[in-house]
């Protein structure tokens, strides 16, 4: 494994994690926190977990976020923090 | 047959809540019968074990034939062996008297809600008896979720309650898996026992501390023991009256068994007690958790909602024995679980048969309720003499060796706190007897057609609370023989 | 001294035949003739089975039966000697009177739910008796819970505002009090001695700090707040807006005498002669229970109402059980025994007088019923005898534990108490006397008293009379609770 | 100096798990915004994963799928130092399970929580209680 | 609250950075977690149970029972989101008037009450379930789709040899028909799989794999000791280990695929089986 690689990614996770708090929009939240789960894939993978990464992949990335876009058309976007 | 109890005693709730599930789609009345038989196979394997446990002492179950360390192996001693029957009977007692309360609240959901009572009843009986640490995660998770699902069912602020249970359940599941990971990371096993065998020559390990620490906390959010007790009142007030009287009795005893089981299996009563040194702020935690849990019940003018106050004090009495580091306290601890889920239970099924006649629980709702519902009234009399704790109700007795433990912990405190619980509950029992005794019942259409007539729940709900309040004094009657053929060998003989 | 001890089921029988009558009486509650004669029957067999004790008692052996060892150490156990006999004689033989007054007097004032009435009457009796044959603490708490919650519903016949108020009062001091003080005592004792067993010596002996022995032992005094001891006492007037019958039984016989009956036992049993004696306990407890006296007797004296009256005399009879205990001398402890049944049978003379005159006539207050000699002759003689009894003169049984009092109080070299005595005996006569004498020989005031003779229902006269008749018959005959007194006492000093 | 350098270089990941915990953590107690909280929950427990799957790690390892596993090279001997631990996965791909259940239960929960107070703020729904 | 939280944070962070002092290092071969469990499985699990995926292996077999509750656990995950949201009154079920939009023309004609519309394909309604078409996402993901599904049994049947297995392979198949929910509606995705077929689905995935299970408990072995299978599928218990993980990936897979729809159902509907996304 090469741990720059390693190292950036897991700035960009924690990054993508502070933005899917931070943005103040539900639907945008949601497509972070995708964003977020595929970096997370990502790193394990590098990891070698391909396993986990796999399943964080079709999972997390995947129906996770589906799922999140689904809920917040069902209720509202408007956040306040 | 009676090797494979343990299998059974999991596997048969599991399969019929999937059964269930199906017939749920095809014809709704097989639902009932099909968990009533399998949670009766339950408690009978649950019982079968305790009485293997009691001949043979502790027995291991390998699932899929893979030896411990390696697979997963169930381990039933004295300790769960005792846990057991009392998570199985509650349950089914509990599941036959709501019955109608069911096909009243959820006439076109009956399938699910079944399924997720056997789920969760499964979790929990799963919880109480693995011996991976791991696995235990996932049945918690189990039991949480199914949990969620049967709590959110309610009143209007039911699912924000229930929300709000979630986030902290998920905290505490989490916690615990992380306590979990950190023992993984310096033993490399995952298996309680296998654990306990590696720990001792890392007790000096900041990460073992750490993953104490870790998983207690972990597990006190689950069982909302005082300050991380805000979720429980709201979730388990606002809920159906099947799912209160099934998770308030069950989930905050299991997860104490949890904590006595780490800390007796897991890691060892010197590490806890004399390594870590916290011992004695946890048990002051206790004597803040029982009198806060105490007076916020005097708070209260709704009968539900009270007696969630006294689940968050009683949580604080077996903790608080735990830890006090003496055999007594122990004792206390344990037999405080069965018994305060016996009395939970029929306190919770008091509450579902209001609920099912009067459809309120408020302290307006309840007048007259003495000469309306004499039966279950006189099971309510029943369960709360035995939170006050009187003889020869169950909770007497493990009020006794709570406070014999304190005495022998020198910790006076602790006593007095159990004392001044036991006297608010009789201020807060009688307040509620007050009430349903003394005003006449108030008729909301304005005409009363049967005045100071009778007017019980249906046979099938207040048979079981009756037998649950038989149950109260049997239990107490017989602690001498509990506490000398089961507890006192479930506790480690390092303790004294 | 060893006591032979033979195993027998009979004291639980005797505990629970009046338990085992509940259901019946719940499901006869629509046929008040049934129900009535169940009770009835409960009682006499109760009666005869405490009966049936006696001649093994009197024998000097001990009944024992062991029903749960629920705590290592402590059981659940029963067992009959002469103190508890003497105790369960006295309240299973009232329970046979209380019974047939209650029937009178309830069907009279047609009360609401006496189906409830008569249950809880019964479970209150299990309880008593139960107390009586407790082998251990832990028993005696049992039963004595047991009798606080029973009693609750007696307390509260009447649901209105002022039964609530009281009901209150009661539960407060009664539950109170043995959940804060007995329940933590209980276990100290527990955790010094490792058994609670009732021993003739005292198991606390030769353990525990002499600080810590003073403060369980007024832990337990002030504990069993039945036993009324001031500043305790103020649950009993209150209770006395139950039903008269209630009154009677309950609160001049089962439940302060349970009370005074646990201290006794506590302090006979637990701490025993010796330990109190070498740690100088009886001199404060004397003077507790001599101002007690002392207070109870001035206050019933400015009392109209004529059952707040005699219970503030009740309060200051009670304390002579304690003081006779107190005393610590073989002749005052008997004494005090003795005056468990001997103000027994006075007392609930007196209330049945009381509950009579209500029945009636309607009227609670002394000043009301001047001249009510005349419309009821055999009522007030009756309790004219009552009254003799309580002041402690001859013909009365009183008069015997009072003198055996007096001669302990010698014995015991304790001159100011002999004084207390004395001045309380003039204030008994102060306060029933004058009422007496305007009962029969004041003009009447009222002119419902100015016609013949009319008595009430002969339900309620046949028990008073009764009573009255013990009560006299007691001075002549004080056999077997003199003997049964004097066993006990025999067995704690060893003289 | 060195030490603490080379302690932060060789647990670096841990660092990092930590930190996504404590972001995960804290916005499930401060946030206000009921989906915000269960962005942090979901958060939370990925962190753990992160951190199960950093234990697992084993440098000079390759993935744990064996080569060779059937055919003419079957019985080739299997060092355990070729392959990385698989137990953390095993357990991780049951907790990521774990998470995507917990996650579609909380959304149920706050479609509920919607349709009754018509926000997802928890002020504002506290606010309408408070009301009533 | 944010001040309590912030407090909560740093506490817990502080104990968590302070416990991870004593870690082994990072990536270490030598720490315990690599040398004592993970050992046996890497070295022995071919010789046990004949999968080269120690994962899979790892998974399905040796903690086959944390597999199968996880399997329950997101199967109660579909009970929980259909307890709670699904709506099954039809208070609103036939409005007066109803839109029909004949598909290749784009003709919409209206019907009064009591007409009806014989069943034909050339037609689709038109109301609040109703997407405006899309030709180039519809036709995108038809075509998609089917490679989509074959990938996922695949993953499901190859798990034992490559990373992958049931979870994965369901999820996969279960995106798929989310897919077609997403691409067209939910009307649609519902018509090809019903919610009774879904719900039944869900249950009998996790039965398959509870059954096999039980069935080694029936033939007089352990709760899920695959080796019991061997005497029934007549191949020798190493294999027959093979053959029962590759039964319980399948009612895995089932398990997931069924779930995965029928909480998407539920959610993006709100339980009112009306309109998708």
């Amino acid at each position: 494994m090469i741990w720059p690689i390693d190292l950036a990614i897991l700035t960009l996770v924690v990054v993508a994690a502070i933005g899917a708090l931070r943005v103040k929009d539900l639907l945008g939240a949601s497509i972070l926190f995708g964003s977020y789960s595929f970096m997370m894939c990502l790193l394990w993978s590098i990891m070698g977990a391909v396993d986990v990464a796999f399943t964080e992949a079709s999972v997390g990335a995947g129906v996770s976020t589906v799922l999140f876009v689904a809920a917040v058309f069902r209720t509202s976007r408007r956040t306040r923090d | 047959m009676s090797e494979q109890y343990p299998a059974l005693l999991v596997v048969v709730p599991l399969l019929s809540a999937l059964v269930v599930s199906i017939a749920g789609w095809i014809n709704k009345r097989l639902c009932f019968p099909i968990a009533v038989a399998a949670l009766g196979v339950a408690a009978w394997s649950a019982v079968g074990l305790l009485l293997r446990v009691l001949d043979e002492g502790v027995i291991v179950y390998k699932l899929g034939g893979w030896s411990p360390p390696m697979g997963i192996a169930y381990y039933i001693d004295y300790l769960n062996g005792l846990v057991l029957p009392v998570v199985s009977i509650v349950a089914l007692l509990n599941l036959i008297a709501n019955k109608k309360g069911i096909e009243q609240q959820f006439p076109d959901k009956i399938g699910p809600f079944y399924t997720l009572y056997l789920l969760m009843v499964t979790g929990l009986l799963g919880i109480v008896v693995t011996g991976d640490a791991f696995n235990l995660y996932v049945l918690l998770e189990i039991a949480a979720l199914t949990g969620y699902g049967l709590l959110a069912m309610g009143e209007e602020r039911a699912p924000l309650a229930t929300l709000n249970y979630l986030y902290m359940g998920t905290i505490g599941a989490c916690f615990y898996l992380l306590g979990v990971g950190y023992l993984y990371i310096v033993t490399g096993s995952l298996n309680m026992v296998d654990i306990a065998r590696l720990l001792p020559p890392l007790y000096q390990s900041k990460a073992v501390m750490a993953a104490f620490i870790i998983c207690m906390v972990g597990v006190w959010l689950k069982m909302a023991f005082f300050p991380l007790h805000a979720w429980l009142p709201n979730a388990y007030t606002y809920a159906n009256s099947a799912a209160s009287s099934l998770i308030a009795p069950l989930v905050t005893k299991v997860m104490i068994y949890v904590m006595i089981r780490l800390m007796l299996t897991v890691f060892t009563p010197e590490f806890a007690f004399t390594t870590l040194a916290v011992s004695n702020a946890i048990v002051w935690l206790a004597v803040i958790a029982i009198v806060m849990g105490a007076v916020l019940a005097l708070a209260e003018r709704n009968l539900k909602k009270m007696l969630t106050y006294i689940v968050v004090a009683e949580v604080g009495y077996m903790v608080g024995g735990a830890w006090l580091g003496n055999r007594d306290g122990m004792t206390g601890a344990i037999l405080h679980i069965v018994n305060d889920a016996l009395m939970t239970l029929c306190v919770f099924m008091v509450v579902g048969n209001i609920v099912y006649k009067v459809k309120g629980y408020a302290f307006e709702d309840l007048q007259g309720l003495f000469r309306k519902m004499p039966f279950t009234m006189g099971a309510l009399v029943i369960g709360a003499m035995s939170i006050i704790g009187v003889p020869p109700t169950c909770g007497f007795f493990s009020k006794w060796y709570l406070i014999v433990g304190a005495i022998s912990a020198g910790h006076y405190g602790f006593m007095a706190a159990l004392i001044f619980s036991s006297l608010v509950s009789v201020v807060l029992f009688f307040r509620v007897f007050e009430i349903c005794f003394y005003e006449p019942f108030a008729d909301h259409h304005g005409h009363d057609n049967h005045p100071g007539g009778m007017d019980e729940a249906p046979v099938s709900m207040v048979v079981p609370l009756l037998i649950v309040a038989v149950i109260l004094i049997v239990v107490g009657l017989y602690t001498g023989d509990i506490v000398n053929h089961v507890i006192q060998f479930a506790i480690p003989e390092t303790m004294v | 001294m060893n006591m032979e001890t033979i195993i027998s089921i009979k004291p639980l029988l005797a505990v629970l035949v009046s338990l085992l009558v509940v259901p019946i009486l719940v499901l006869s509650g629509k046929r008040p003739n049934v129900r009535e004669a169940c009770t009835f029957l409960a009682a006499g067999i109760k009666f005869l089975i405490v009966l049936s004790m006696v001649p093994v008692i009197l024998n000097g052996t001990q009944i024992v039966y062991t029903i749960a060892e629920v705590i290592p150490g402590v059981a659940i156990k029963l067992r009959v000697d002469s103190f508890g006999m003497l105790f369960a004689l006295v309240s299973s033989s009232l329970w046979i009177v209380t019974s047939a007054y209650s029937i009178g007097y309830m069907r009279k004032l047609k009360e609401h739910s006496q189906t409830r009435y008569f249950c809880f009457f019964a479970l209150a009796l299990s309880a008593t008796i139960g107390v009586a044959f407790s082998a251990n603490l832990l028993t005696l708490y049992l039963f004595y819970e047991m009798l606080s919650f029973a009693t609750y519903p007696l307390v509260t016949h009447h649901q209105d505002h002022e039964a609530r108020s009281s009901g209150r009062k009661y539960l407060l001091y009664i539950v109170g009090t043995s959940i804060g003080f007995v329940l933590p005592a209980m276990l100290i004792s527990y955790s010094l001695a490792g058994t609670l067993d009732f021993s003739s010596q005292g198991f606390l002996a030769g353990t525990g700090s002499k600080p810590l022995i003073g403060l369980l032992c007024f832990m337990f005094l002030f504990g069993f707040a039945k036993a009324a001891i001031m500043p305790f006492h103020s649950w009993l007037p209150a209770a006395m807006v139950a039903p008269t019958p209630v009154s009677a039984l309950l609160h001049a016989v089962a439940v302060v005498k349970v009370g005074v009956f646990c201290v006794a036992r506590v302090l006979t049993g637990v701490f025993g002669t010796d330990l109190l004696f070498s740690l100088n306990l009886n001199v404060p407890i004397i003077y507790i229970a001599s101002f007690t006296i002392m207070a109870g007797s001035l206050i019933a004296l400015s009392q109209d109402n004529l059952k707040r009256l005699l219970a503030f005399s009740t309060i200051a009879q009670l304390s002579y059980i304690v003081l006779g205990i107190g005393l610590l001398s073989p002749k005052g402890m008997t004494g005090g025994m003795l005056h468990i049944a001997m103000h027994a049978f006075g007392k609930i003379t007196l209330f049945f007088c009381a509950g009579a005159i209500f029945v009636a006539t309607g009227k609670k207050n002394i000043s009301e019923m001047i001249g009510i000699g005349r419309r009821m002759p055999v009522t007030m003689a009756a309790f004219f005898i009552g009254s003799l009894s309580i002041i402690g003169m001859p013909p009365c049984g009183g008069f015997i534990s009072k003198w055996y009092l007096v001669l302990g109080t010698l014995e015991a070299h304790q001159l100011p108490i002999l004084f207390v005595l004395l001045t309380s005996s003039l204030l008994n006569a102060a306060y029933f006397m004058p009422f007496v004498y305007k009962a029969f020989f004041c003009r009447p005031e009222d002119a419902m008293f100015e016609s013949r003779v009319q008595e009430a229902p002969a339900f309620c006269v046949v028990p008073l009379v009764i009573t009255a008749l013990i009560s006299v018959i007691l001075l002549f005959y004080p056999q077997p609770f003199l003997r049964l007194a004097k066993m006990m006492v025999q067995s704690i000093t060893g003289v | 100096m060195t030490d603490l350098i080379s302690m932060v270089v060789a647990k670096y990941n841990y660092w990092i798990y930590i930190t996504l915990m404590m972001i995960g953590l804290y916005a499930i107690i401060a946030k206000n915004n009921l989906v915000k909280k269960i962005v942090g929950m979901n958060i939370f427990q990925t962190a753990i994963i992160l951190f199960y799957v950093s234990i697992g790690v084993k440098k000079g390892a390759t993935i744990p799928i064996l080569e060779h596993g059937h055919g003419p090279d079957a019985h080739h001997v299997v060092h355990a130092v070729d392959y990385i631990n698989p137990l953390p996965h095993v357990l991780m791909l049951t907790a990521i399970v774990v998470g995507v259940a917990t996650l579609g239960v909380a959304l149920a929960l706050a479609i509920r929580v919607y349709n009754n107070y018509n926000t997802l703020e928890e002020d504002e729904i506290l606010a309408q209680i408070r009301e009533k | 609250m944010k001040i309590i939280g912030l407090i909560i944070t740093v506490v817990t962070g502080a104990l968590l950075f302070y416990a991870a002092g004593d870690f082994p290092a990072w990536s270490d071969p030598a720490s315990p977690a690599s040398t004592y469990l993970s050992p046996h499985f890497i070295e022995k699990t071919m010789e046990e149970t004949s999968v080269p995926n120690i994962v899979t292996a790892v998974l399905a077999d040796y903690r086959s029972f944390d597999t199968m509750f996880e399997t329950a656990v997101i199967f109660s995950a579909g009970v929980v989101c259909f307890f709670l949201l699904r709506i099954s009154r039809r208070e609103d079920e036939e409005p007066e008037t109803r839109y029909y939009r004949h598909v290749l023309t784009g003709v919409t004609i209206q019907l009064k009450e009591g007409h009806k519309m014989p069943p034909s394909a050339d037609f689709e309604r038109i109301d609040s379930m109703w997407t405006p078409p899309d030709l180039i996402i519809k036709t995108g993901c038809r075509l998609l789709i089917p490679f989509v599904q074959l990938f996922g049994l695949y993953v499901i049947a190859h798990g034992h040899h490559s990373p992958g297995g049931g979870f994965q392979g369901g999820v996969i198949l279960g995106a798929s028909v989310i897919l077609l929910a997403i691409s067209h509606d939910l009307r649609t995705a519902v018509r090809r799989m019903s919610e009774k077929l879904i719900g039944i689905l869900c249950a009998a995935g996790v039965l398959i794999y509870a059954c096999t299970g039980a069935l080694c408990l029936l033939l007089k072995l352990n709760f899920l000791d695959y080796s019991a299978l061997a005497g029934i599928l007549h191949v020798d218990p190493i294999t027959a280990r093979s053959h029962g993980i590759l039964m319980v990936e399948i009612g895995v897979g089932i398990a997931v695929l069924a779930t995965m729809i029928w909480i998407y159902n539920n959610i993006s509907s709100a339980g009112r089986y009306r309109q998708g996304l």
